[in-house]
């Protein structure tokens, strides 16, 4: 438990001045509590931006693709539609069925919320700007995000509607079963930078894409293809939206939800789609690395590393929501078969491949190998 | 003071869903309600500075464990009624059982309270305060000294695995 | 003092006596399932508690780690037994299972 | 350039990997997976003509080494030397200047008739079979120049074993091919025993077979004696002959021969690659590595004498052959004779060189009779004509292969300014020396060698003459000949090869010569890279780890010991130029009179040939009988002795073992089994089986009443039970 955050913002000279009476007047512990909480506090709204800008970028984007305009009402571009939208679900009636399990229609919402923005705790943003760079950051960050799968399981169980059963049963076993060429396909790149952090993940790469893990070696571009397929289902997108496909299901998992508590199932959805994407482009893309370590360490290299592994991440972004809108959904068989027998056998293979490149080329990339030879 | 406060929601989220699950009549909340103790379980582990542990806990349990429980409770649909008839004993147990259920678990608390009397009375020992990373120290000691039982675990869980599988496959008709 | 050995041990202790209740007060064998699950995390406690008090290395830690995976084990198998006693006799109380023919 | 696993292994493996892919797959593949063979041994050359820059070029001295070994099976249990606490076997590679050498040669050779196959065996219906043998081949011999001891070089030799005999019985439809594959397997397994009773023999000496640790043991003084049926032997002699037994097997020698010209049933490409460049050398190149040993062993004169009579005796038969492959063979078989015999008397760099050239010369011979066989076409038996008597006059319709053969055949002939005659000439200069120095009988050597290059150079032009000159003696065959065009896998690898017979290659200096670090100023490469083992140098010698990178340092190597030469004396010095100054003289006059001769037979037909047959009848009928070893081995060796033994141990398993041994052990356990039965019935089965159903029958009737079968019941039980332990005992 490493306190990445507090310790740099302690050696910014002009807020270290200000911290200086703050350690004082509530002593270290608390300081370190209160630092730690206006982060935790900046990066769960930025995430709940993110989660409302993306339903934004969403309908623009497939409005691009279908030739439309898009919402163009709220503010310049229809740019405050999902504040408009986020207001119209706070005012809304709040209706629970009458048969539902209370307690489990109450839980079910807030765990999706709970595992989603709980990994955000380990996301590396900077430099600098990584609320906390846990030791087992990336294990860490599987493990609570399967939160999620159980959040939806509970919500179709606790509606009492077959819609809600069939669409949450299929969201459980589709979350539980992808997680597995996620986690196999995310192992390549722990062994090849020996580090379950995430910090240490990173540093092992740099700026430029001749580093990233993607262009390693051929497993680990494979891996990478993998990996993202894979999440794609994790988080429940098309062409993989099975609990909620709304020509069979009406609307899934949510479909008794109104109001608030279906907001937070949207808001964890378009957050889980945000923080699938910054974790591929934090393992395979380089993360934060600035190319040529423009501006270093400083307060201008932070930064920099904050734009360039934004901008990755909303290249991912993009890529999702044109893979959302460009391709047909799976059968439900097909989705299994997919997982089952073509990406798990092939992310084991690639798990073996990697492991043996790393013991016969001495951790050595393609390129340097190349290099190496003349 | 984050470990202390740490150590007393997650021992009070352990206790409280513990309980809660002893009480609860309705087989999903006692589901749920485990989840929420091994979470504490998972936080305990944390103040013991056991962070890949914890990491583990709440990854198998939640990932897998309590979604598979959950599913096999929906798949075992839960009427009382089978082929002889109605059980006098409802599922989840009457007053009769759980007085049986106390008098073992009270012999149980006796004894063991006996031994750990001494532990309490003769050890004071508290938490060191140095946390340090566990996951290379652990990934070292599995692949040298745990070697053996390491290994004996995959073959266990395959064998977990494709038995589940086997046994669980419906009847061909 | 708060946080030392004796805590723990109470708390693994705690955890321990409701899984043995639930263990023998339930009939559902899903539920006799959850009980177990109690019983093997109070030990995983104990060990994690002890290693780090008194051994002060991490070997409790490591035989954590099987308890989990043997656990797991252990929850598939012991779920698909369940799902496989409830499609031959249709029920999931434990008294109708008494007998070993299948 | 680093020396890892990375940039060493590929060179098997590239092979080894196109052999599976061909072996497996190779039938989906478009043109049956030739292309991975010829693509896996080119890159495999491309490995080792860098690593032999390296070794040119070598940055370090002139005895830089790469000794890299891995740990293949460890059964030690203590911490004591391998030999006292058990069994440890090391595999790994050891590359010096003779192994880079070897290695360039054998992937260049092998490349190229890669390349002449896909020409050759074009619409042959087990064309991707073909391949996959020859790749295994080479992934094999690649590996035996690797090795860094005797047990992995016993391993590749058995998988070359392995893939000559299924190349021989290529076309196993005929009974010939199937008996030669049959013979060549045989015979060679005779000198194969040998060779691993050999390296027992050094197991039990040095507790390890490595080279290294073999020379380390030699210059310590390991080697003492040997007690084997209280005979009493030298160590070193005993280990050295078996060894040497296994190259006679490989290399054709003396007692071994017969195998080689009846391999030549196989394909003409895998009898250049395999029965002429590398795996008969194969034999040659073990004997150059254990060379020290052999020395030890006092062996170098019955080596010298081996060899002599192999190439003599391999020379005089090929006179009257008429098939131009069997020609080739019995050259072969003299040319190894030669370099056996430079071993045996100390020749050692000049025969590793005539071991280089010839693989070059010979092979570019092979497949220059390849294409002519190829082109020439019976229409009766729609096979493809080898004699000798049905060719002649090609020379205006192959051209190119004209040209090869003509180069090739000079320098084996041993002409000036050709390889042939750098090596060669440098083995008989070391035998006229080395006669000179011993006198008496050993003056035979040197006799034998300067006959038998006499006789090679009439013999091969004998070929020439008979196959490009004169008039065609079979006009339908002569007519069904294409005229050759240039093409790319016919006659480039003709033409590199051939190019690569002149002599300056391997006589001067090559280019950059000023960058191989030399006290005193040479100009022969060769002679600098190559030297004869000098053993107290290796004792410094290291072995690094698998997989790591080289950690010695630049100063730690020792400087080389350069040329023998300096160990001489000025006296010996001079003899020994001297005796190199009339060996080349004679060696020369030889050639020209062995090409005159057959000059004037063939071409001018002056001489008559059949006048000499006439005159020596009986010895013409040895010489096409191949000396009666042939029926020696067959009908007296194996008829008369080994199936009379074979016979009477037959006998001796029938009546001895048989009637004795096992049905008198019948009549005593029947005796016994009577006596057991009647106690089975009465204890056993009364009183033990019938005694303890009853008394847990008994029991049962009570304890049936505890099992209810409800697992919570059980687990009180189990609790109680658990609980009333613990009060017992106290604790």
């Amino acid at each position: 438990m490493t306190s990445t955050l507090s310790s740099y913002i302690q050696s910014i000279p002009y807020i270290k001045e200000n911290l200086y009476w703050l350690t004082e007047m509530l002593g270290p512990e608390v300081t370190a509590f209160v630092i730690f909480f206006i982060g935790a506090f900046i990066v769960a709204n930025v995430m709940a931006l993110v989660g409302g800008l993306g339903t934004y970028a969403e309908r623009k984007i497939s409005a691009d693709i279908q030739q439309r305009i898009g919402p163009n009402r709220v503010g310049p571009l229809g740019i405050l539609q999902f504040l408009a939208d986020g207001v119209k679900m706070i005012m809304k009636e709040n209706i629970v069925p009458r048969d539902a399990d209370k307690f489990l229609y109450y839980l079910g919402p807030l765990l999706c919320m709970v595992g989603i923005f709980a990994a955000c705790a380990v996301l590396p943003i900077s430099s600098g700007f990584i609320l906390a760079d846990l030791n087992v950051g990336v294990f860490y960050l599987l493990a609570i995000s399967s939160l999620v799968g159980l959040g939806i399981l509970l919500g179709g169980y606790s509606s009492n509607s077959k819609w809600s059963m069939l669409g949450g049963m299929r969201g459980a076993s589709q979350i539980i079963s992808y997680e597995i060429p996620v986690t196999i396909s995310i192992l390549a790149i722990v062994v090849l930078s020996g580090g379950l952090s995430f910090g240490k993940i990173v540093q092992s790469q740099s700026g430029l894409p001749t580093e990233w893990y993607v262009f390693h070696n051929p497993f680990t571009f494979i891996a990478f293809i993998v990996y993202f397929i894979a999440s794609l289902a994790e988080a429940n997108r098309a062409p993989f939206d099975l609990p909620e496909a709304e020509s069979e299901l009406v609307s899934g998992y949510h479909t008794e939800f109104t109001g608030m508590r279906f907001a937070f199932f949207a808001l964890a959805e378009y957050v889980e789609v945000f923080v699938l994407c910054t974790v591929a482009s934090a393992l395979f893309l380089g993360g934060y690395n600035v190319p040529f370590r423009l501006g270093g360490d400083s307060l201008l290299g932070q930064v920099l590393q904050t734009i360039v592994f934004f901008s990755k991440t909303c290249f991912l972004y993009y890529v999702v929501i044109w893979i959302r809108w460009t391709l047909p959904r799976l059968r439900v068989d097909q989705l299994m078969t997919l997982c089952w027998k073509y990406l798990t056998p092939i992310a084991l293979f690639n798990l073996v491949g990697v492991s043996i490149w790393l013991v016969i080329f001495d951790g050595k990339s393609l390129l340097q190998l190349i290099k190496g030879l003349f | 003071m984050f470990v202390k406060f740490l150590f007393i929601a997650s021992s009070l989220l352990t206790i409280v869903s513990a309980l809660s699950m002893l009480m609860t009549k309705d087989i999903m909340h006692a589901c749920i309600f485990l989840l929420g103790a091994l979470m504490g379980v998972a936080g305990l582990f944390l103040t013991l500075g056991a962070d890949f542990l914890a990491a583990t806990q709440v990854m198998v349990y939640i990932g897998g464990v309590v979604v598979l429980m959950l599913f096999a409770v929906m798949l075992t649909g839960g009427n009382e009624l089978n082929k002889r008839g109605l059980n006098p004993v409802p599922l989840m147990g009457n007053k009769f059982t759980f007085a049986l259920g106390v008098f073992g678990a009270s012999m149980f608390f006796i004894v063991v309270y006996q031994l750990l009397y001494k532990i309490f009375h003769y050890f004071h020992l508290s938490v060191v305060d140095s946390y340090e990373s566990t996951v290379e120290k652990i990934g070292r000691l599995l692949l040298t000294d745990h070697i053996l039982a390491f290994e004996i675990s995959s073959v266990l869980l395959l064998g977990a695995l494709v038995g589940a599988a086997i046994i669980a496959r419906p009847k061909r008709n | 003092m708060m946080m030392g050995l004796t805590s723990y041990l109470l708390i693994s202790l705690f955890l321990m006596i409701c899984g043995i209740i639930i263990m023998i007060a339930r009939k559902n064998i899903i539920a006799i399932l959850l009980g177990i699950e109690l019983i093997l995390n109070a030990s995983a406690l104990n060990f994690v508690a002890y290693s780090k008090f008194v051994a002060k290395n991490f070997d409790g830690q490591i035989f954590t780690l099987f308890i989990i995976v043997v656990a797991a084990a252990e929850a598939a198998v012991g779920l698909a037994i369940t799902i496989r006693h409830f499609q031959i006799s249709e029920s999931i109380h434990i008294d109708d299972a008494t007998q070993l023919l299948a | 350039m680093e020396y890892t696993i990375g940039t060493i292994a590929p060179i098997i493996l590239f092979p080894l990997v196109a052999f599976v892919i061909n072996a497996f797959c190779g039938r989906k593949l478009p043109r049956q997976g030739d292309w991975i063979s010829c693509i896996a041994i080119f890159l495999s050359f491309l490995w080792c003509a860098r690593i032999f820059c390296d070794f040119y070029y070598n940055q370090y001295s002139s005895d830089f080494y790469i000794h890299k070994v891995f740990n293949w099976i460890d059964l030690s249990w203590g911490t004591g030397p391998s030999k006292a606490s058990g069994f440890k076997v090391d595999m790994g590679i050891f590359i010096d200047n003779v192994a880079a050498i070897m290695l360039l040669m054998v992937s260049g050779v092998a490349s190229l008739i890669h390349l002449f196959s896909t020409f050759y065996m074009k619409g042959d219906p087990k064309y991707g079979k073909f391949f996959v043998y020859l790749s295994l081949f080479s992934a094999a011999m690649l590996g035996l120049v690797l090795s860094d001891n005797l047990l992995s070089v016993f391993i590749f030799w058995e998988i070359m074993g392995f893939c000559s005999y299924s190349l021989i019985g290529f076309y196993h439809e005929k009974n010939a091919a199937g008996d030669a594959s049959l013979k060549a397997f045989m015979t060679t397994r005779v000198g194969d025993v040998c060779f691993l009773l050999g390296i027992l023999a050094i197991w039990s000496i040095v507790g390890n077979v490595n080279f290294v640790d073999i020379y380390q043991a030699l210059h310590q003084g390991s080697f003492t004696t040997l007690s084997i049926f209280n005979i009493t032997i030298s160590a070193a002699s005993f280990a050295g002959l078996m060894i040497f037994l296994g190259t006679i097997g490989k290399s054709a020698q003396f007692p071994l021969q017969v195998w080689l010209p009846d391999a030549m049933m196989g394909p003409t490409p895998c009898s250049a690659l395999i029965h002429a460049a590398t795996m008969v050398a194969a034999g040659v190149y073990l004997s150059l590595r254990m060379y020290p040993l052999m020395e030890a062993g006092d062996l170098t004169t019955l080596i010298a004498f081996v060899g002599a009579i192999t190439a003599f005796g391999a020379a005089t038969i090929a006179l009257v052959q008429t098939d131009i492959k069997a020609v080739l063979a019995f050259s072969t078989i003299s040319q190894l004779g030669y370099m056996v015999m430079g071993i045996g008397v100390g020749a050692y760099s000049a025969s590793f060189m005539h071991l280089i050239t010839h693989a070059i010369f010979k092979a570019c011979l092979f497949l220059s009779a390849g294409s002519v066989i190829h082109s020439l076409h019976d229409h009766h038996t729609h096979g493809h004509v080898q004699e000798m008597p049905r060719m002649g006059g090609l020379k205006k319709k192959l051209p190119f292969t004209f040209f090869a053969m003509t180069c090739c055949t000079l320098a084996i002939a041993g002409v000036p300014f050709f390889s042939g005659f750098v090596s060669k000439d440098r083995i008989l200069g070391d035998a006229l020396y080395w006669g000179s120095k011993h006198g008496t009988y050993h003056w035979i050597v040197p006799l034998l060698g300067f006959s038998a290059a006499f006789l090679t150079a009439f013999y091969m032009f004998r070929m020439m003459y008979l196959t490009f000159y004169g008039t065609p003696r079979d006009q339908a065959v002569y007519d069904s000949c294409h005229q050759e065009k240039l093409s790319f896998n016919r006659n480039i690898p003709l033409l590199i090869l051939s190019v690569f017979t002149l002599g300056i290659f391997f006589s001067g200096s090559l280019t950059g010569q000023q960058k191989v670090k030399l006290p005193i100023v040479k100009f022969e490469w060769f002679e600098t890279l190559v030297q004869k083992p000098q053993l107290f140098k290796f004792s410094s010698f290291k072995k690094e780890n698998f997989g790591l990178k080289d950690t010695r340092e630049i100063k730690a190597l020792i400087p080389s010991v350069y040329g023998h030469n300096q160990t001489l004396s000025e006296q010996e010095a001079h003899e020994t130029h001297h005796a190199h100054f009339l060996g080349a003289i004679i060696s020369i006059i030889l050639a020209f009179s062995g090409i005159l001769l057959a000059f004037l037979m063939y071409l001018r037909k002056s001489l008559d040939p059949s006048n000499w047959v006439n005159f020596f009848p009986r010895w013409t009928k040895a010489l096409k009988e191949r000396y009666y070893f042939d029926y020696l081995y067959q009908e007296i060796l194996i008829k008369k002795v080994l199936l009379r033994l074979n016979y009477y141990l037959a006998k001796f398993d029938l009546d001895v073992f048989d009637r004795i041994a096992i049905d008198g052990w019948q009549n005593v356990s029947r005796c016994l089994y009577r006596a057991h039965r009647v106690f089975d019935e009465y204890f056993i089965d009364r009183l033990a089986v019938d005694g303890s159903g009853k008394s847990i029958r008994l029991f049962n009737m009570f304890l049936r009443y505890a099992q209810t079968g409800k697992v919570q019941i059980y687990f009180l039980i189990f609790l109680v039970v658990l609980i009333s332990y613990l009060f017992k005992l106290k604790i």
